[in-house]
């Protein structure tokens, strides 16, 4: 039968959500589903619900989306309340009765956190670190921050400066980390919380002689490049093809059994990727660098290469019960 | 004279939607001429330049260049005939410095850039013939009124037409600005340059005229040798009515035997200095002085636009300088604005919006609602005390300009001020509506209103008003009345701020303290 | 031609009366837009005229259609206040605190819309003050106002943990099961705010101002007065359509605002309001807002992909406005004829 | 003093005629502003003044700053274009494309200069044929500019991958260590626009249309191919604005170019062009830019976070403006009484 799911997403043109949009794009085709997709710039919430009800008015069966505030949960759970199953993808409102696939924030960030403390030397490490939050306010970001200070806490000589706001926008972003550098130029590393910071830092670190520790996050073709290159010593990645692809999937099944979804937590798997390791996390076989820079750009080798991933998801597992959703949050 | 007129046209017409502009109108030039075109406001003189200038395409009618016809359906196509116009309503750049403006898109271009230097080289010598001494890089917004009249003629007499077109080149200069003008004119048809002349001054008609051509709604009804002609004849010709009175009579007052009053002691502010007079109801005063010379700061400060440095002054209402313009609206002192484009219109309103300014805007006592209902009432009422030609719904824009002028007067009107400050409230309108606004001017003060009235004009103040004070640079030089406001010592007291036949050293010195 | 035109009217007279009556109002074009959009959907995705879809757009309008009601009041006085989205927010975070703190949430409400307006006179006193115009003065205090709300809701959404306040049940509402009452509390507001506009000295005096400040100060306008006002309308205005959020949504998020000016300003011209000043249209720029939410809706009944969204709204709007611009060139010239017919 | 000065001028008493010599420049407020505002900041933070930290914020501006200057021209003849981020990107991600599809770098910025100039003759031709507002149409060609470059991007950054070629070094390169070559040629794009805005014949007719347009047509001058020209050389420096940004970053992100329009508005008008048309200033418009990086980089050495970052941007902007204003009010009360004391 004819299966058209409603996709929503909180940025437009991005690619780290093009990413989760290609996943999305694999499970509707694996499944014999329509995908439409919709995008709202900026996170605004209000906007986004809005697509949402436009789609549940259209007809449309299922609807997965990410949740970018919680201005968006009473409208959303109308709309469940309504027959129309929900799944949230990447940003989630926990008052929201639907299952949340994403990664675990505070958990990632305490990854990154560890990660750039290791490098620095452990315990003993000394000196100045300088986090920036692109969007102060998002409570995914709020809660990678909190991760990250908390890694960073095991070593008492690290002084954090920060977060500061480094804006989205390519432009800005870039000029923000090298106002922040020239204000600090004795920072031992700077971190980053969104997709461009990578990028941003690791430009800035080849044009002052590769001097700090870039770290930060999504495994954008650029942000692999600059780890590549040595400018960027870590990029987090969040599994965007699984956040995806979960949704429609549990979105489908749900659909075509007739069931109710409940609300939960699907761990989509963090990634971590320094020149020397690329762990594409969820149990998938390790890649050489070269391979997941070519999976970054390329959707339909990203397909393949989560086949071994998405063999894995049973009617049986879709249909049990997902951890609670405080688990996001551990 | 032997060959084709310079210039001539036959059968014009223009509408407007439902507004007959032109309809049969015809005018031949001849060559090295000045030319009047006369008739009341809304006759059409204006839209007839403008279809000569190319910047109205008349619905029919052909115009002939040295006896071949034209047509001319842009501003360029008229430049490349010789003709250039200068507009009635300024068309000048007000954010542009005079240079820009004097220049406009024909700038002096020197290795792909623009020559200011030979800007300012080119066109110096006009300035100073047409007495504008102004700093040709300040921009023309800061230029006062007059200036900018004469801005907009260098304009036009750098490009060098052969037909030049005045359309009320002088409405805001006064007496010794405009007989400069002359001389400029009259200096232009030695040259062998014609001239179309437009204006409602007509003594100053018949000062610089070779023909005159009289018009009246939208048609010519006579075209005459000046010397064939008296203004009375001409006057009829115009509105076709008998001539009365050009002045009315004073009319007996109705306020009893309290007179008010408003006193000024010692008011200073702007270029004013200790300046003092007194002005009773019932009474028209006067105010001459040049340009700059203080009398529209001296407005100003009455009607609470600008404050005063110093000095006392009794309003009849028993108060002081009001604070603002509208404290000055709402304690029923108006005034009206020598610039009405700028400062009396909402141009892109209707009439009937514009003459509810004062009533609804200024005033915040009575109903908080705006009725059209109310509003188009009040219009009518205007358009009939004044003969304003145009609807109610009619954009103030889209009015001749002596029905312009007639809205601002008419939305003070509306609430029956008690001090009328006039400043030149007769520009750009046609002579029987001057006798109405005389007569109006004349009822204000009967009915016991104070009025203070500034001109550029000499006669209307000479034959309007009862004392006229005369302002030089910034201080009251002196006060005239019955014999004694004569043209000529009005004159020579604007100019030289001394009574005339004054002792010579007294001059001196105060040319060493200038 | 008959004997009676030899005497040639009075020129520059009017040659026919005003017929009263039935005016085709201005709005037409956009109107004429609208429906059209609505139709073309409609026809081929049938469900997109169900009642309820259509009830559910009209809500989408409410809270930055309110805005865009403030909006015209700007505009037709020569202003644009850029701060409008963190009014908004700032006050809907306002409004939440209290509700959190225990307050009557009708009570907050109250307040925040009283708070909205104290956003708009701080607006107001620099414009005025400083004489400065009020693009500039909101290009300021658009970051003040966000920065603010950021600080006190610390970049975290305010809920009010309490919802069993009739505040919440009546603004999210929808009387006959499809009504909502928020976008009734909208089209209320933008019925008042019409009147107010072309039947007030308020509103006479903003076209006045906006028409020539110059000659409206000359006329005895407080020009200084009605520019604070109107600021201070905007503030409320936004004030009110935060609360209301507040009351449907049950929240309010920290960034929720950032991205309103934009489409606030585009409604309003869409809907025919100049920028120019003097003139504002309230019901074109409702009927703006709406063909932006129609646009948005109609892109995902005809299931338009997000890669070919954002064009064709932008292609729509462009359609839109040219044929709003058409039908006016129309209109003139149609007008022009009659009248010249008249003569004929 | 002379017996000629007996004779008063005629008129000209309102301004006195010109002493050449050094003016005052108008962009004076703005000046004081940027300077004392770095003054404070490096007084504090001496670091601030090292001069790798100034040519870093110098270049920072380079690319909003030259979509700045193109606006300049855009307020001087009374419009506004909406588009620019777009046009921006669109631009870039076409040249970027064209690298990516082995065209040489050079080339290919060239291509995508003329790119952007026609991405700006599509809204000029849209604008000039329905005589509408420029504001109105990139209302509508933004989201279509937007919707297109998406289409063609994928949703993906642009990554020209053989970046060997000179053009990818000489732009992100920096002179003796420190002075970025992409800022030099910002610099030499606003001196010569400059001089075209104020001594070239297209720059005359620009401002003159955007001062009084009635009048213009009566000159003679074709505005409506004036602003064609206008939009066309505004897309112009958006296209070279982006193919530099591709040449700087080594790529083009999708999205890059969203959130510009603002920014670049509120850079033209603290430099002090004024939204009512007739009248420009470039090196306002980058003194604006500046101002905004400088507040921005002041906060960071500070160490202000983002909590109170927003509100300390806002609230600098005010007093920035304020401060401009201020100065102003008193040069002309300096020139008033000047004048004034004539008779004294
Ligand atoms: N653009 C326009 N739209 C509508 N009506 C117009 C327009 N221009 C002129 N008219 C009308 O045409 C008539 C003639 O106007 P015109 O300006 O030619 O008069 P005029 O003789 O110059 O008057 P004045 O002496 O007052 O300047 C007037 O009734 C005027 O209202
Ligand atoms: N004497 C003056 N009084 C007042 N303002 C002036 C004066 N001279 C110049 N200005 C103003 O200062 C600014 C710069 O003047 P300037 O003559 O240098 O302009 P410009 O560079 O030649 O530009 P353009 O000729 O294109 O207007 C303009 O805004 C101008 O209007
Ligand atoms: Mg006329
Ligand atoms: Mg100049």
């Amino acid at each position: 039968e004819d299966i058209t799911i409603g996709f929503v997403a909180h940025a437009q043109g991005d690619p780290f959500v093009q990413q989760i949009q290609d996943g999305a794009q694999a499970a509707a085709t694996d499944l014999g589903a329509k995908l439409v997709v919709a995008q709202q710039a900026g996170g605004a919430p209000e906007g986004q619900l809005k697509l949402v009800q436009n789609f549940a008015n259209s007809g449309a069966q299922g609807i997965a989306t990410s949740v970018p505030g919680e201005s968006m949960a009473k409208g959303l759970n109308e709309i469940i309340g309504g027959g129309v199953p929900i799944v949230q993808f990447n940003l989630l409102s926990i008052a929201v009765n639907a299952p949340y696939v994403g990664e675990k924030s505070v958990e990632s960030g305490r990854i990154l956190g560890r990660m750039v403390v290791d490098k620095l030397g452990g315990a003993s490490a000394k000196g100045t670190v300088i986090l920036g939050n692109c969007f102060p306010g998002f409570p995914v970001l709020e809660n990678r921050a909190k991760g990250v200070e908390e890694s960073l806490k095991k070593a008492p000589g690290l002084k954090v400066l920060g977060p500061f706001d480094v804006k989205v926008s390519a432009v800005d972003n870039y000029n923000r980390w090298e106002q922040l550098y020239g204000a600090n130029p004795e920072a031992v590393a700077l971190i980053g919380l969104c997709a461009p910071d990578v990028t941003s830092l690791g430009k800035l670190n080849a044009a002052n002689g590769d001097k700090f520790v870039a770290g930060g996050y999504d495994l954008t073709e650029l942000n692999l490049k600059a780890v590549k290159e040595g400018h960027a010593y870590v990029t987090i990645g969040q599994s965007a093809f699984v956040q995806g692809y979960l949704p429609v999937a549990l979105l489908v099944n749900a659909i075509k059994g007739g069931k109710k979804l409940s609300a939960g937590f699907y761990n989509a798997g963090s990634q971590i990727v320094t020149a020397d390791k690329v762990d594409m996390g969820n149990g998938l076989p390790s890649v050489s660098f070269d391979e997941a820079q070519k999976l970054a750009a390329d959707p339909a080798a990203t397909a393949a290469y989560y086949k071994a991933w998405t063999k894995t998801l049973t009617a049986d597992m879709l249909s049990a019960t997902p951890k609670p959703i405080s688990a996001e949050s551990e | 004279m032997s060959g084709p007129p310079m210039i001539s046209v036959r059968n014009l017409a223009k509408r407007y939607g439902g507004v007959v502009a032109l309809q049969d109108m015809s005018l031949s030039v001849e060559r090295g001429t000045i030319h009047a075109v006369v008739g009341e406001n809304g006759a059409g003189k204006s839209t007839l330049m403008k279809v000569l200038a190319g910047v109205v395409r008349p619905d029919s009618g052909a115009i002939e260049l040295d006896g071949h016809a034209v047509t001319i359906d842009n501003p360029n196509a008229a430049r490349q005939h010789g003709i250039g116009m200068v507009y009635q309503e300024l068309s000048l750049f007000p954010e542009r410095s005079v240079l820009a403006n004097l220049f406009v898109n024909r700038e002096p271009v020197r290795n792909g850039l623009i020559s200011k230097r030979e800007m300012e080289a080119r066109s110096r010598y006009l300035l100073r013939q047409l007495g504008l001494h102004v700093d040709v890089h300040a921009p023309v917004s800061r230029l006062s009124i007059g200036e900018r009249q004469l801005v907009e003629l260098a304009r036009v007499l750098l490009e060098h037409p052969r037909l030049l077109i005045l359309d009320e080149p002088n409405s805001a200069l006064n007496q010794r600005e405009t007989e400069r003008l002359f001389t400029v004119l009259k200096g232009l048809r030695a040259n062998g340059i014609t001239m179309l002349y437009v204006s409602h001054r007509l003594e100053e008609v018949f000062a610089i005229s070779d023909r005159v051509t009289i018009t009246r709604n939208g048609r010519d009804v006579l075209t005459k040798d000046r010397s064939e002609l008296t203004i009375p004849q001409v006057i009829e010709g115009m509105i076709g009515q008998q001539r009365e009175a050009l002045f009315p009579p004073p009319l007996p007052s109705t306020v009893g035997a309290t007179r008010p009053q408003m006193t000024v002691k010692g008011l200073a502010g702007g270029r004013l200095a200790d300046v003092s007079f007194t002005a009773r109801s019932g009474e028209i005063v006067g105010l001459a002085g040049l340009e700059g010379s203080g009398v529209a700061d001296l407005l100003d400060m009455l009607f609470g636009m600008r404050k005063a440095r110093g000095g006392e002054v009794h309003f009849p209402d028993g108060s002081g300088l009001p604070k603002s313009a509208t404290e000055a609206a709402r304690r029923n002192v108006c005034l009206v604005p020598a610039d009405r484009r700028r400062n009396g219109l909402m141009l892109d309103k209707s009439i009937l919006f514009n003459i509810s300014n004062v009533v609804v805007g200024a005033r915040d006592w009575g109903t908080p609602w705006y009725s059209p209902k109310t509003a188009l009432g009040r219009a009518n009422r205007q358009i009939d005390a004044l003969r304003i030609k145009g609807l109610p719904h009619a954009l103030a824009n889209s009015l001749s300009g002596g029905n312009q002028q007639k809205v601002v007067i008419g939305k003070w009107l509306e609430i029956g001020p008690q001090v009328f400050l006039l400043d030149d409230p007769t520009r750009g309108v046609d002579i029987g509506a001057k006798r109405e606004i005389y007569a109006l001017i004349r009822e204000m003060s009967a009915n016991g209103g104070i009025v203070l009235f500034s001109s550029t004009e000499l006669p209307e103040l000479i034959g309007l008003c009862d004392r006229i004070l005369v302002i030089y640079q910034g201080r009251l030089a002196g006060q005239l009345s019955g014999t004694e406001m004569n043209s000529q010592t009005v004159l020579h007291l604007t100019n030289t701020g001394e009574m005339p036949g004054a002792n010579r050293n007294k001059q001196a010195r105060q040319g060493d303290m200038a | 031609m008959s004997k009676t035109d030899l005497i040639p009217p009075l020129a520059g007279s009017a040659v026919h009366p005003a017929r009263r009556g039935f005016r085709i109002p201005e709005e037409i074009g956009v109107i004429i837009a609208l429906v059209g959009m609505m139709a073309i959907i409609g026809f081929a995705r049938p469900r997109f005229l169900n009642p309820i879809n259509l009830f559910s757009l009209l809500g989408n309008t409410t809270f930055l259609g309110m805005l865009a009601i403030g909006m015209v009041f700007l505009l037709a006085i020569r202003e644009i206040d850029l701060s409008v989205g963190w009014m908004f927010n700032f006050s809907a975070v306002f409004a939440a605190l209290l509700m959190v703190a225990g307050i009557d949430p009708w009570l907050a409400a109250f307040a925040g819309v009283l708070f909205g307006a104290g956003l708009g006179l701080i607006n107001g006193l620099i414009a005025v003050t400083l004489r400065l115009p009020a693009i500039i003065v909101t290009l300021g205090t658009y970051s003040m106002f966000q920065g603010l709300s950021l600080v006190v809701n610390k970049g975290r959404a305010i809920v009010p943990a309490d919802q069993s306040s009739s505040f919440f049940s009546v603004i999210s509402d929808k009387l006959f099961g499809i009504v909502p009452v928020a976008a009734l509390v909208f089209i209320a507001l933008a019925l008042a705010m019409h009147v107010v506009l072309h039947r007030t000295r308020f509103g006479y005096r903003v076209q006045a101002v906006g028409s020539n400040p110059e000659a409206a100060a000359h006329a005895g306008i407080p020009t200084a007065w009605v520019r604070l006002q109107t600021l201070v309308l905007m503030g409320a205005i936004c004030g009110l359509s935060g609360v209301m959020y507040v009351g449907f949504r049950g929240a309010i998020d920290p960034n929720e605002g950032s991205d309103f000016v934009l489409v606030v300003i585009a409604a309003v011209i869409i809907g025919g309001t100049p920028l120019s000043g003097g003139h504002g249209t309230i019901i074109g720029a409702v009927i703006g807002m709406m063909i932006i939410q129609v646009i948005s809706s109609g892109l995902i009944f005809f299931g338009i992909d997000a890669t070919w969204s954002t064009f064709v709204t932008g292609a729509v709007t462009v359609l839109a406005v040219s044929l709003d611009r058409l039908i006016k060139f129309q209109r003139t010239r149609r007008i022009e004829r009659s009248k010249e017919n008249f003569h004929a």
